[in-house]
């Protein structure tokens, strides 16, 4: 089979498949399982400078399309994600994407350099996350300067370790954005979060089901708005991408491969189809880029826009 | 019944004791033993909550007052609309051969009681043995008074005084038994595993933990030290494990 | 049943279920079949100055979870559309609304004006479109100002039809963008259009399928982005909502009606439930009714706020 | 094959005639006679066409080069993967009782063929008739010159020198069909509508109209006075029309 290892930012993802962040990312023990069942580098849950408890269940509700979600952002803090990644290093030699969240640009800056000590292969910025509004005002993922000072600040802080900037659709031009981070000095992308928020009732009650009321939309629903993403985003600049929304198959994972993702990421698809996504979607991928003339991965990304 | 959240018409509650009741809905959905429901009180919260039986199409929980949660249950009348979703996880499978030996300690006696029903109905035999603390905590007192289980209590108030893994130690070394089944508190379950393990027979184990999405992406239900999904891959365990 | 007659703008709609724009709406005879088949009314294609060839096939692409399209706004412009609404009149008495989009506020007028000869009962103003970017520049739907100004322009040519603004997600708030609306004048809302737009590709030929690259999203995938929508604009305006998005079921219908819809729009549902689908859903809606203490659509309108 | 857009490679291509050519496809589906399937040259545009048979697996679709789009497709070589969605439409329905008379004019004689063929795979007789103008124009005219079905001209260089209506009209007085099955130019089609009502058969005609979504959506497709849809409710319309 084709060899599938992909460099992102100077880290060997082998197969390209990450596991997306929020999902399976809080203990140690989990993320190992899932390199495991076949994932090539894990994400951990976005961690704040201090713990936070998140919404009370209903928060994670599946649909007939894919999934909402309100976990609210429920995380040890900083403090307790260092200690997760140190744990993780004892279990699985795979690389480790940290993923980090703050209340303003300035924290962000603190958080980033509190985790850069626990050394994750990469920082992913989650600029972009539809649930905490209230505490944290509007997403900063909306606002082309607000994200441009997060990227600054973050990077400051990380020193060599790489920064990717989390993107959500849920600003002006995604592309536009990704050229405001690579000018601010990120070296990757990872589009897209969750989509919306959106909102499911029950007509019983006639109350919104999930107890935060919206939740971010993820899963097969927004997989062709995540495509779109990552393409736009890719037109715009020459950062590697971490595709991430609605894959599930290795089909998915290579339309996302041609429209300029350098790996992809999987969250709701360990719902859809089980933690083994990683593996099946590895070896279909794999069959992929075998029936293809180039038979490599690299030499296929970005080639819709050829 | 399913993974997305529905609400439906509470049919009837039953109390067995103060603080802990019986409470059916009707259902629709195939559900085996071992296997849990996500049971959400609008505006509230939602927990997990075995299922203790399935029959003609009611589907019952039975449930203990512990905390905020389950006292606002408590409260909750027939009519009522409550939300469901499910059913969830890995149930019960006591291996062929020689009749299972099932063991249900405090809260953990519902779902070991859908299981000896369910093997009941399909003219399986097997032995029941319920622990609790006092006689005011049994589940289905009324039932397991008549014989229909063996029932042990740390205080003597109903049937032997005697703690759960010292009667199953005192069974397994008597008869020969195919499987362990069991549910409790933790720390009863890892003696009891080590007692299976002892006498070459595999356990079935239900491991209950604080559960969020219950349907393996959250990370909440995850064992320490093997990552599994309690809400997937649990909450039965059977010991040896699986990857 | 319960009675679902339901007064919007001094119009009547039995049922309260409105074939969308864009689907079956360019041919009077369709429009009437539609009527038919359980429409209490049907909006027309959106209709510019002069007429437009829109894209070429593949425009319109199902995937698991719903609809892409990118037809273009392919119209026989404000004249042709006069004709349809005056032959329609001889088919069915049942309200027509019109839709018209144009390229700037000025055209908008002028469409507007046209348009209100033909006495539609209603004038949809679809400043929403995904898929005319790069002809008329990024949908005015978006912005908050441009959007304003529209509503004025339509409203001052409407006379006493009255007009509802359709709006998009693709807005910094769709509340907030209401309320503008609102303030504005305008009589209605209509929320929401397609969501995105999103792109799929053919890993064969490493192309996007839809001949215009990208379309707009829409069915089941997006209702739970709608309903959260309708919700949003029910608390930021008094004005009655034309919910549209991914709607097929009563079910869906009724939350829509609980989060503050007055008349419920169905566009893709046609495709996935058959055309039929307006009598479906009306039978089911009205069973839904028909279960409440309220037995009235009225009073359960807007109810998940109470 | 089903609704949403898949490519795949072009097996094999047989030449008719000039500017008549045959493509076949490998195929997982079910599709009836009267059904069409939308086929895409990537870059280029998307449009409908009749399936003319499935046989072991292999799609065919028989296609005249009358403009930009199917002068393009004449250019494609085996190997090379094209579009396909579908099928789409409601198929022939002949009525049981007595064998139904097939009528092919034109590009007509494309859905008309694989009619033949599937009632005859089914051991079902019919009697099928095809018209063209001229010789060059007739798809298969290799089986057709055969005998397999009757074939008129307008000009006389194959089979009958007739007009297709008059030949139809001759069939029908001199014997008892249960069904008139046709397709081709919709002037024809409206002729022969009105010589199997005089006869008081049902007929089933298929329509040939510009085609966008193929799925109901867009309305290209329908009737002026009906408002029917031929992507759906169509292709082939049953005389007397549904709602
Ligand atoms: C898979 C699974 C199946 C379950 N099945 C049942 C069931 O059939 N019946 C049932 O009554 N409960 C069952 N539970 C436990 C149930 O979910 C908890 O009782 C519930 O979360 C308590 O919520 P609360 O807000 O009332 O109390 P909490 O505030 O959550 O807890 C109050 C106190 O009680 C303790 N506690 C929690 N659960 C238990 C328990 N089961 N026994 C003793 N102490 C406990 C907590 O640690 C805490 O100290 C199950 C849990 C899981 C994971
Ligand atoms: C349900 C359905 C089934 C069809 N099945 C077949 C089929 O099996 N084989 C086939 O060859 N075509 C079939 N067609 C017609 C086919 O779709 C057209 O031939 C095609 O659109 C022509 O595209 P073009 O770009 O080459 O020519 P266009 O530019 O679209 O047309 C060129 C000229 O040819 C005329 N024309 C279009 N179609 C026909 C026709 N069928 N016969 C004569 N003149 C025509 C047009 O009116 C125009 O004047 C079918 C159409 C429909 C709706
Ligand atoms: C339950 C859940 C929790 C999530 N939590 C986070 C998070 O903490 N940080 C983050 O950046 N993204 C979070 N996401 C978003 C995912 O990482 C991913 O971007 C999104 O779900 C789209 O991918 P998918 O369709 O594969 O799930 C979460 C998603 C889900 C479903
Ligand atoms: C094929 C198609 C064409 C459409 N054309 C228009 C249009 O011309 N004008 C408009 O305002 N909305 C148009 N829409 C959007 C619909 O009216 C509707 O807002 C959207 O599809 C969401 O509803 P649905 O999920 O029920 O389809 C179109 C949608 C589809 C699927
Ligand atoms: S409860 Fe979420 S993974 Fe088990
Ligand atoms: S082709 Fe679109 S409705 Fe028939």
């Amino acid at each position: 089979m084709a060899n599938l290892a992909t460099k992102v930012c100077g880290v060997t993802m082998d197969p390209p498949l990450v596991l997306a962040s929020g999902i399976l990312g809080v203990s140690a023990a989990s993320m190992a399982r899932v390199v495991r069942c076949g994932a090539g580098a894990v994400t951990m849950k976005s961690c704040s400078l201090e713990p936070r408890a998140g919404h009370k269940n209903p928060c994670v509700l599946p649909f007939e399309h894919g999934m909402l979600n309100a976990v609210g952002l429920s995380n040890p803090g900083v403090a307790g994600a260092s200690k997760v990644i140190a744990e993780f290093r004892t279990l699985s030699r795979a690389p480790l994407i940290a993923s980090i969240f703050a209340g303003s640009v300035q924290e962000f800056g603190r958080v980033a350099e509190r985790i850069a000590e626990a050394r994750p292969d990469i920082i992913e910025v989650n600029v972009s996350c539809p649930n905490v509004h209230s505490e944290f005002g509007a997403p900063f993922g909306g606002d082309f300067d607000a994200t441009a000072a997060i990227t600054r600040a973050v990077k400051d802080a990380a020193g060599a370790i790489p920064v990717a900037v989390k993107l959500t659709l849920q600003c002006p031009s995604i592309g536009r954005m990704a050229k405001v981070c690579e000018d601010s000095g990120a070296d990757a992308i990872t589009a897209i979060n969750t989509v919306g928020p959106g909102m499911l009732l029950d007509l019983a009650t006639r109350r919104p089901i999930l107890s935060n009321g919206v939740g971010g939309l993820s899963g097969g629903a927004i997989f062709p708005l995540a495509l779109r993403a990552v393409f736009e985003v890719r037109r715009h600049t020459g950062l590697p991408i971490i595709a991430t929304g609605g894959i599930a198959t290795g089909d998915q994972a290579a339309q996302m491969i041609l429209a300029g993702a350098s790996v992809v990421g999987i969250g709701t698809g360990v719902y859809t189809r089980g933690v083994t996504v990683f593996e099946e979607v590895a070896r279909e991928l794999g069959d992929w880029v075998d029936s293809t003339p180039e038979r490599s991965l690299e030499a296929l990304t970005g080639a819709a826009h050829g | 019944m399913d993974d997305r959240m529905r609400t439906w018409p509470l049919l009837e509650v039953v109390e067995h004791n103060p603080g802990l009741k019986s409470f059916y809905f009707e259902t629709d959905s195939e559900v085996q033993p071992g296997q849990f429901i996500m049971l959400w009180l609008p505006g509230v919260d939602e927990k997990p909550f075995s299922v203790s039986d399935v029959d003609d199409g009611r589907l019952e929980v039975t449930v203990k007052a512990v905390g905020p949660f389950t006292r606002k249950l408590m409260e909750c009348r027939p009519g009522e609309r409550l939300g469901l979703r499910g059913p969830f996880g890995r149930p019960f499978a006591p291996a062929e051969g020689p009749p299972p030996l099932l063991v249900g300690g405090g809260c953990g006696v519902a779902p070991l009681r859908f299981l000896h029903r369910h093997l009941e109905r399909r003219g399986l035999s097997s032995t029941f043995l319920v622990g609790v603390r006092t006689a005011a905590d049994l589940m289905f007192r009324e039932e397991y008074a008549g014989g229909l289980a063996m029932v042990v209590t740390d205080d003597g108030s109903l049937g032997e005084r005697r703690l759960l893994p010292d009667k199953v130690g005192e069974l397994l070394a008597n008869q020969t038994y195919g499987t362990l089944c069991a549910a409790g508190p933790e720390v009863v379950l890892s003696t009891l595993k080590k007692l299976a393990e002892s006498r070459g027979i595999p356990s079935e184990l239900s491991y209950e933990r604080h559960m969020k999405c219950a349907v393996g992406l959250c990370g909440e239900c995850c064992l320490e030290d093997n990552g599994l999904r309690l809400c997937v891959e649990g909450p039965v365990l059977r010991h040896p494990l699986p990857r």
